[in-house]
């Protein structure tokens, strides 16, 4: 079983690598970018758990921490086959 | 006038304001009309007892401000003490506990940019940094994510924009179990010709706004959630944390550092606690002037912003400048070069009021006075508590003393409060600017003038212990260690800065021992004839009715004329000679010793008397100065023995040991763990020995001689019995571990 | 000879760079601003100091390798000219690809300063020059992301080539486990490029380099450029 | 149009960060954790160019910028609709 955890800022924080990064990607040339955003991307291999376990197992680790849930919010999938 | 959409004012959104009816009614007196919801707000935030000092400011006007060195007192953005040669001092000490214990890494990290900003508002450069954390019970698991996030916090920051971070204190107590206390120390340097104040002067003045891009970040932050008890509902009405940029501190730093350079540069503030309202109303306040702005020119970084948000956001590494009228665009190309944002938004005006303009209206149109002055001082009352009678008592005879005293040392050592804090310091950078002459682990970070040769030595101290048993005592000797601590690395005191950390003014008990506080370090330092300089309070440091223990904690700034003065606390050479200047009485009450071996916080704390302490630092001070002494450490948590065990372990690189033999009718565990005041272990070459001792006699303080320098133990006998003897690499591992064993280890 | 030390924005040992160099060594300094690619051919050595170039932020170096200067940074190595490049120039300078290899972040996921021991493993170089082999130098360290990487081709290449410079050691100059503050591989500490004339290290030479402080260890690297540049 | 990028440790690269995330995850209970890799996740808000365009732009950023391909790896996905 395979999770895929996405941690991003929630809305209205600031992301001082997002906006250091579109700075430099319009200083680039990129002058198409409007917005960068810099977040987390774990996957984390579970091994002897079941799909609804997996489920409750992997929200309580964003909680406790992969994310910090004051400023950040987390999404993520499972997949059972990885 | 007002903006549009403004919510109508009821007294429900009075109450929400943490504005009382009464407030509400002095503001319409004052205007003679009712304010605007975007007004309440300016109001708001500028009479909360975070801006206001309403509940603190009667007692704060008792404290000694003046001195000869003095530049500027209490009042402007950190005080400014002279040093000679044309330079001065710029210190100050803020907490920002509330933020960093919702979120610990960012809450430690904005509170030390925003003391940074306090100093580098005043021309300064900071070129130290320290910290005062105290958490609750170490067994407590949020205790280790809270330690963990505020370390990472400091560090992040304070690494990021190049300011060495040297010296502080950890302790952790049960009563900061639901209140941690972050309080963050910054010092600068400046020419004492080049002092900035943060004033608006020149009608036709430049008003300009120089960093980050404005967002909803803190909006109510700093003012409504220091202002108020913590409680379940606290987490709802918590506002969006702030997330720190310290590249962006870094850069702002620089820039303001260059454009201060020019002389058409009137006044400067920073936009910290409630922002652009109160950086714009105090910097006319301060000079009579009145400012009009134009908050449609405020660079934003989120859309949809209403003049309430902008004025009332605390997002961080923002500057507000006065420049000379003509001067804008020099000004905004420089911030330009450094890829900072700036912008060019009003001008000082000659009516002393604020006038606010948003897309074309007035919104708001406040005069200045009564808004940055108004708010009444509150005479709250103060009561001795009665449990006070309860914790004073200690009957010693109840208390074991242990036949042997090598567990009770090696316990000690390993707690929490006397460990090392090396795993704390080793994630700061101590050593950036190549001015740290003595690093953290000794009694006081010793720091070198550049192009002097003068240094400074810098310490913080607070045992809130003491306080809580005897606010008044507890914090003279928070003054009298602090300066203990200087003088034992070769300084002498010039100025104070202190962070008075409190519960909940509104109840009589916390409001005495607020009052006891303020008065003993008032006493303490007229009679150190240290002057106060600056400083901060953080008062309803409590949740569910349990307050934190009083911590008033102080920073010391001492100088050295000589930077080959600067002594450390571990000895340095088998074979030197080890003494002991003071006297120990049987003192156990607020001790360490009994907390950790008996787990009682009970008694009266040490006693104290000044002038034994004043003839003690002049003495320390004497013999530093003739090169009679290798080293000096004071004698405070865990007594005797702890400081010599320290002195034997906190050497950089070899830990030595030593073979002491004392005589003395007292107990043994008062004799080696009481932590009587006034006492320092010296180590000395053999032959300087007589020297001081005449030295000593004639400052009327005791010296005895208590043993040497050598192998590798540390051996302690008392009236001719061994009672203590461990190995000192043991000691050593003990000691130095155990922090970091702490933070690593899982519940 | 004729220094220049390069100022990113974030750079924050660049002061210490300028005092070691300028003040205790007695060498002609000067500044180069990041946005500035003018050539630098004046310079017999420039400088990449420490510090938080960009805030470090998205990988240290990462968005610094872009300035302006690093054309003339690399024009300049290209040419054969000294470019030293000291933590957070060493993590611009990989980024740059002027060196092999990267920089993770350190195993203890903290950032670590304090002093560490390194041993001299080659001479051959116009940075260690005169140094003694296998001599132990004590650098101070101030670095999250410290730890050396490279793969194992790479890594065997650079042996044969003798590019690796330093590796933390004991106080005795063995290269344990246990001397590996941040988890590098092979306790790599400094490494130069094939050519010998761009070296990069993460301790901290100008922190051991002014005799106010009693370990001057940091002045060998200085010295052994300056006997170089005169030969 | 929306780039979501993920930039992950290649093979073979030891993720320290990786490493001490699985260890603090096994630490508070959650054994049935085998592994775990931590990447960077970034969005980028493109406007005024074709999907075609923005493919060839994004890998550009990806290249140059966004991963260190000495050690990093990288993936995106554009969503014209955002
Ligand atoms: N939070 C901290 N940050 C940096 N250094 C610290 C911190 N806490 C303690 N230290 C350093 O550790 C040493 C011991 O601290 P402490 O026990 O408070 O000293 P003392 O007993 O002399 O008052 C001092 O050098 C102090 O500066
Ligand atoms: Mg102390």
């Amino acid at each position: 079983m395979l999770a895929k955890i996405h941690v991003t800022f929630k809305n209205g924080v600031l992301d001082p690598q997002g906006k250091a990064v579109h700075h430099a990607l319009n200083d680039l040339g990129f002058n198409e970018v409007r917005d960068v955003t810099l977040g987390k991307y774990l996957e984390i291999k579970l091994e002897g758990v079941s799909a609804e376990e997996a489920e409750h197992r992997v929200s309580d680790m964003c909680e406790k921490l992969l994310a910090n849930t004051v400023i950040e919010s987390y999404r993520y999938t499972l997949d059972p086959t990885d | 006038m007002s903006a549009p959409n403004e919510p109508e004012i009821t007294p429900q959104v009075v109450a929400d304001h943490g504005l009382t009816a009464g407030e509400y009614e002095r503001i319409q007196e004052l205007l003679g009309r009712a304010p605007n919801f975007t007004e309440l707000g300016i109001f708001s935030v500028m009479w909360s007892e975070h801006c206001s000092y309403k509940s603190s400011r009667p007692h704060l006007k008792t404290l000694p401000i003046e001195g000869p060195r003095v530049i500027e007192g209490p009042g402007e953005n950190a005080g400014v003490v002279d040093i000679g040669d044309g330079l001065a001092a710029v210190f100050k000490i803020e907490s920002h506990n509330h933020p960093s214990f919702v979120e610990p890494h960012q809450g430690a990290a904005t509170g030390v940019g925003g003391i940074m900003r306090d100093v580098f508002t005043m021309g300064a450069r900071p070129i130290a940094l320290l910290n005062s954390l105290r958490f609750g019970e170490p067994a407590d698991a949020r205790t280790r994510f809270l330690l963990n996030g505020v370390v990472e916090g400091i560090a992040s920051y304070g690494n990021c924009t190049g300011v060495p971070t040297v010296g502080g204190e950890v302790y952790f107590d049960p009563c900061y179990n639901g209140n941690i206390l972050v309080n963050a120390f910054c010092l600068g340097l400046v020419k004492t010709d080049k002092v900035f104040r943060a004033r608006a002067g020149g009608v036709g003045n430049a008003v300009i706004y120089v960093g980050s891009k404005t967002g909803r970040d803190g909006i109510h932050g700093a003012s409504l959630l220091a202002s108020a008890e913590f409680d379940e509902r606290t987490e709802e009405k918590r506002p969006t944390v702030q997330v720190g940029d310290p590249f962006t501190e870094k850069l702002l730093i620089e820039a303001c550092l260059e454009l201060m350079k020019k002389d058409w540069v009137i006044g400067v503030q920073d936009m910290g606690a409630a922002g652009l309202t109160s950086s714009s109303f105090e910097m006319a306040g301060r000079e009579g002037t009145g400012i009009e702005m134009d908050l449609s020119k405020v660079p934003l970084r989120e859309t949809g912003m209403t003049p309430y948000e902008i004025l009332l956001s605390e997002s961080q590494e923002r500057m507000l400048f006065v420049v000379e009228k003509g001067h804008e665009e020099d000004a905004i190309e420089i911030f330009r070069k450094w890829d900072l944002d700036a912008a060019f938004i009003g001008h000082v005006t000659a009516s002393p009021s604020v006038r606010i303009l948003f897309e074309g209206r007035e919104v708001v149109n406040l005069p200045v006075l009564p808004v940055v002055d108004g708010c009444l001082g509150l005479e709250r009352p103060a009561r001795r508590p009665v449990w006070l009678d309860h914790v004073k008592e200690l009957d010693l005879a109840a208390v074991d003393e242990p036949a042997q005293g090598g567990a009770a040392l090696k316990a000690l050592l390993g707690s929490l409060n006397i460990a090392s804090r090396e795993w704390v310091y080793e994630q700061y950078d101590h050593m950036v600017r190549l001015n740290t002459l003595i690093m953290p682990g000794s009694d006081a970070a010793v720091l070198r003038v550049p192009d002097t040769n003068k240094a400074l030595a810098i310490a913080v101290d607070c045992n809130s212990r003491y306080c809580q048993l005897d606010p008044y005592l507890g914090a003279q000797i928070a003054v009298s260690e602090c300066a203990r601590n200087i003088a034992c690395s070769g300084g002498e005191p010039i100025g104070l800065t202190n962070c008075l950390n409190f519960g909940n003014p509104e109840r009589p008990e916390i409001m005495w021992q607020f009052e006891q506080a303020v008065r003993g370090i008032g006493d303490a330092c007229r009679f150190f004839d240290i002057p106060v300089v600056s400083g901060n309070v953080s008062l309803y440091n409590e949740t569910k009715g349990e307050a934190i223990f009083p911590t008033p904690t102080v920073a010391l700034v001492g100088l050295l004329e000589d930077r080959d003065w600067q002594t450390s606390q571990w000895f340095k050479n088998s074979g030197d000679e080890i003494g002991l200047l003071g006297e120990t009485f049987p003192e156990l009450g607020g001790s360490e010793y009994l907390s950790v071996l008996h787990k009682e916080t009970r008694g009266s704390p040490p006693a104290l008397d000044l002038n034994r302490e004043k003839r003690l630092q002049a003495l320390v001070r004497e013999l530093i100065h003739g090169r009679h002494i290798l080293s000096a450490h004071d004698c405070s948590e865990g007594g005797l023995a702890v400081a010599l065990a320290e002195s034997c372990i906190s050497h950089p690189e070899t830990p030595l040991g030593a073979e002491i033999g004392l005589f003395s009718p007292l107990r043994k565990d008062a004799l080696l763990f009481g932590e009587s005041q006034s006492r320092v272990v010296i180590s000395y070459p053999r032959e300087a020995r007589d020297t001081i001792a005449a030295r000593a006699g004639e400052r009327k303080t005791p010296f005895t001689p208590l043993g040497s320098v050598g192998g590798e133990a540390l051996a302690i006998a008392v009236n001719g019995e061994e009672y203590i003897r461990e190995d000192v690499r043991t000691l050593n591992d003990l000691w130095r571990g155990s922090l970091g064993d702490y933070v690593r280890q899982t519940s | 000879m004729k220094c220049g030390v390069v100022v990113f924005p974030g750079s924050n040992c660049d002061h210490d760079c300028y005092h070691i160099l300028k003040h205790i060594l007695g060498l002609s300094t000067e500044w180069i601003w990041h946005k500035d690619d003018a050539d630098l051919d004046r310079f017999d050595a420039v400088v990449l100091p420490g510090g938080f170039s960009f805030g470090d932020y998205l990988r240290p170096g990462a968005i610094s390798r872009f300035s302006p200067v690093m054309k003339a940074v690399t024009r300049y190595a290209n040419k054969g000219g000294h470019i030293l490049g000291i933590c957070n120039g060493f993590q611009i300078l990989l980024e740059a690809g002027l060196l092999p290899g990267a920089l993770l972040t350190n195993r203890s996921q903290k950032f670590i300063c304090k002093p560490v021991a390194t041993v001299v493993e080659t001479t051959e170089t116009p940075f260690t020059r005169s140094c003694k082999k296998n001599a132990v130098l004590k650098l101070p360290i101030a670095h999250k992301q410290g730890n050396y990487f490279a793969d194992t081709e790479t890594l065997q290449r650079m042996a044969d080539n003798g590019q690796v410079l330093l590796r933390y050691a004991d106080a005795a100059g063995q290269v344990t486990e246990a001397a590996n503050p941040n988890g590098s591989v092979g306790n790599i500490a400094a490494v130069a490029n094939e050519r010998k004339n761009v070296m990069g290290m993460m301790p901290h030479p100008e922190r051991a380099a002014d005799p106010l402080w009693p370990n001057v260890d940091g002045q060998a690297i200085f010295q052994s450029l300056i006997e170089s540049i005169a030969s």
